[in-house]
């Protein structure tokens, strides 16, 4: 229950063959990104997808772990929440939430962390809380979650967000929840990491290296221009010297996908 | 804090009504503990019957049981981490209620999860506040004052003093959380995701655990490593078979996703959820009728299959 | 902190002397931990047939396995809560170097118990400080000034600001542990008392977890409440049956409270305790020698009967 | 592993008949003080025999918390340490110590918490760390263990002393490790109780009831006189308007005592 990146399933008819959903896409490319990462901290949904993916195929050392306590969960279904009894039944470890979020998350153990956002700014700062005033909401958000923690704590955070629109891609946050670490050193607070580093989209890649930097177009997708992508954003995005295009997901990456990590397909819908 | 004896020692095991009765009272401060797994919904459901006004609800997932709470006209002020109907949708009473104060204004004290179970620990641990690496440059301390920063007596990494910001202590009036199991004493065992239930209850000054099935104290003693919540802590054991659904109890029932789904919608047409509390609360007199009227064959489709622990020896001096 | 990963990412399983070799270093800041129950008092002779030298050594319990690895010339500071021999006595080496320096001064930082278990807390939690409402009107901030003060930023009962005490974090380079059983993984399941050994691996660079065996993954993946260290803490595995002798292992084999009385007539003379260490440490090549040496018949008077935990159900979907 | 209260094992002659031991004394009378406590944190040694005794007699609802983390023993056999194997077996409930010491202890759980001292003053406090100067003492004593926080945060604490010693009820420590309230008063930190309530001694019993009392004499064993004990305090020690004399143990504690509680004769001796 971090920060949701649930939305409504929508096939990206735009950049891939129509066989290929939004959510395959994304999972597919978010789980290329976790190739050499050993730790991971997970929501569910696409997160779930990527990391499942990763295991079978760049990274077969992973460990997720879930904010609901599990790590080193084996499955034998997949999970529909953080916190779905499968995951629990054969794990490796369930700890309490003190010592999940004190000792392995605070403490520094979680090499990447999966958030969503209703909004996100070029510092990769992001907001779950609100639309409008926080006092009296247009919307009211679920809020942080432990998208802080993980945000404060992580070594790096990948954001994966369904929609590009200059609404959640925005030049100023209607409120920040969770900030990265460019706005805690200006508060004299030291994070951990370096925020987010990629932002993976329905358009495309946006990257970050670390503090100080702004969040650039590195990649997009099949058949989607810079221009496009610079049109769906609410501030005036930084583009990379030279923009690679996404090699759509493979063959054998669609089959792992819809026949290994989500037979059910509860995610891919 | 303080806890309830009973005369003789012997045992706390009392029905839903009374322990309700007898430790929520109007006004109260009430932590609601369960991380997904095991959320006390019958209590809540029984606090609604009572009527219950004024309530503070500290819950880190302010889900449908608080939703419900809300709309029976519970609870005026919620202290929470996440207000959501998990990844299922909307809440639609709190929305309303915070969005446009429809119908009466509810007070919201936000915080991240982290920050909420710093406040259940030094609650627990009597601690006038406790550090966390979490909110520097976060919105989040410009509307929630208790987030405050202390500076570190030692040096920083850089040889600077180092700020960090800290959380107050939590101390409910009341906890209640869910268990799969106590003795009659209250010695409470938990497996599965055990959140932050302890630490609810510690802070605590009075404590209702509800328990799937009340146990002989030899259960219990076979493997106290289990025993997350002595008895020294708690007031009241209620027996409550399947007093979490729609949430699970590892091991004893699965999780109602169906229902889940189903409360975003339900929740969001204030007349639905009006006759949904009508039907399946105040049209209940306690827990037993609610899960008679679920039904055997729901019920039967919840159920889960046997996946034991390996038994440890802990010795016997020979 | 980062974490020893093995190429394969299969197992971290590996004798005692590479253990101590890879992580145990010359001016290390080494953690100990066991309260009474699974000391690992083997690593702790292994560290000496290394001879490791100017250690810093991190014990609550600053029992005989430190006295030994004092005597023998490893540690030239310790950081303890409790120096004495269990109720049994005296630790003659330590009592030697504080009182007279005799062969040598030895650093010491005295905390209390819990300032102690505060300390690994804060370094597990990568804290800056961690507060405890212990040490007001004591001398020992006066001889250690890591115990330091913070003022609360809420106002305390009385309205007034309040202040506590604080400690540091301590991050020890590498923490040594014994644990019953683990998996080639490192998952590592701890019952009977499970003091603070979870806190002193989490606060620490690097991790070695000796157990009196290794178990397959199922037998650990059937009771996942039971892991109280998981893989990712763990850099090392050491199997070593009775490594935790004269301590104990719940359910394995009880204490030898003959040896611990033995020990302050041992420790009271440096002849005899040069001659202890020369026959029972330096005169054995590991601790499976060590054992051999105490015999089967010794051995079996240490046995323990069953006395089995009940299993609980995970369960499993249907 | 709180302060150490055994020492040597001497008949007192002085009080009693001697088949009575001093450690069945002061068992019987720290017994009789545990009347209508409920929780009480207890070392081992004499404290065992006295909260094991007045189970038996006048505290049968009292529960024992060990500094270990077992809470609700049912031991088979006397344990010899605080830590004993058969303290654990069939234990209601077995904590960590982060969970004893801070939610048992620290919470506020705890209604009598047993110490023992090398020196205690009139005040209450008490030094278990060294006899001299602390950087170069003529004993190290063991230290603290749990009873700074013993002493902090349980409503009262019993002290029982064996040697009753102008040397170990001194006008002035050698070191105060563990203060009562007054000394935390003093520095501005507000304990949780009221500090030492009663020194059990081979002599007598002296009581304090609260913050910014001294230890007064109120009672003696049979055949001691008050010049006595006061000749054996350090300081100036006030004496109650009427010292009882302490009824000697029954034949039925004695019974309970030497049969049921420690028929191995584990702490008796």
């Amino acid at each position: 229950m971090s920060a949701p990146t649930e939305g409504k399933e929508t096939v990206n008819t735009l950049t891939v063959p129509g066989a290929v959903t939004s959510s395959e896409l994304l999972a597919v490319v978010a789980s290329r990104e976790l190739a050499s990462r050993r730790t991971v901290f997970a929501g569910i949904g696409l997160p779930t997808l990527a990391t499942e993916l990763a295991r079978l195929t760049v990274a077969p050392q992973i460990e997720v772990v879930y904010e609901s306590g599990v790590c080193g969960a084996h499955p034998s279904h997949l999970p529909e929440t953080i916190a779905d009894a499968v995951l629990i039944s054969g794990a490796e470890a369930v700890l309490s939430m003190p010592a999940l979020f004190g000792y392995v998350l605070q403490g520094g153990h979680i090499d990447v962390g999966f958030l969503g956002a209703a909004q996100v700014d070029r510092w990769g700062n992001l907001n779950t809380s609100v639309i409008g005033d926080w006092q009296r909401p247009a919307v009211r958000l679920p809020g942080s979650g432990g998208a802080v923690e993980v945000m404060a704590n992580s070594r790096e955070v990948f954001v994966v967000m369904r929609r590009h629109t200059p609404r959640s891609f925005t030049e100023v946050l209607d409120f920040c929840t969770t900030p990265g670490p460019d706005r805690a050193l200006a508060e004299g607070i030291r994070p951990l990491g370096v925020g987010v580093t990629r932002v993976i989209t329905e358009l495309g890649i946006l990257a970050r290296e670390g503090v100080g930097e702004e969040l650039r177009l590195i990649a997009v997708h099949p058949g989607v221009t810079v221009g496009q992508v610079r049109e769906a954003t609410g501030w005036d995005l930084k583009v990379a010297d030279s923009v690679e295009t996404v090699e759509p997901p493979t063959a054998a990456e669609l089959r792992l996908l819809r026949e290994d990590v989500d037979p059910g397909r509860v995610y891919l819908r | 804090m303080e806890r309830t004896h009973t005369a003789d020692g012997a045992g706390k095991v009392m029905p839903m009504r009374e322990a309700v009765a007898a430790f929520v009272h109007d006004g109260a401060t009430v932590g609601i503990e369960g991380f997904t797994h095991l959320i006390p919904t019958a209590a809540g459901h029984e606090i609604i019957r009572q009527g219950r006004r004024d309530l503070t609800v500290v819950r880190m997932t302010a889900d449908i049981v608080v939703d419900q709470m809300i709309a029976a006209g519970c609870v005026s002020r919620l202290v929470s981490s996440f207000v959501g109907n998990s990844s299922a949708g909307s809440l639609g009473e709190l929305r309303r209620r915070i969005e446009r104060a429809d119908p009466a204004p509810l007070a919201f004290e936000e915080y991240s999860h982290y920050g909420m179970v710093c406040r259940y620990l030094a609650g627990a641990q009597r601690l006038p506040f406790y550090p966390l690496r979490s909110y520097g440059g976060s919105d989040l301390p410009g509307v929630n004052g208790d987030l405050r920063k202390v500076t570190s007596p030692y040096p920083g990494p850089d040889g600077e003093p180092e700020q960090i910001y800290v959380v107050p202590p939590v101390n409910p009036d009341v906890t209640i959380v869910h268990a799969q199991r106590a003795d009659r004493l209250g010695n409470t065992q938990i497996w599965g995701l055990t959140g932050v239930q302890a630490e609810a209850v510690y802070a605590a000054d009075k404590a209702i655990v509800v328990v799937e099935e009340v146990v002989d104290e030899e259960v219990v003693r076979s493997d106290p490593n289990r025993t997350l919540i002595p008895a020294h802590a708690v007031d009241a054991v209620v027996v409550c078979p399947r007093g979490a659904h729609p949430s699970f109890a590892q091991g004893y029932y699965d999780r109602d996703n169906a229902f889940y789904r189903a409360w975003s919608h339900i929740s969001a047409d204030p007349e639905r959820l009006r006759e949904w509390l009508d039907e399946w609360v105040y049209g209940t007199a306690d827990h037993a009728e609610y899960t008679a009227k679920l039904g055997e064959d729901f019920c039967a489709g919840l159920a889960v299959g046997e996946a034991l622990s390996e038994p440890v020896n802990y010795g016997r001096r020979l």
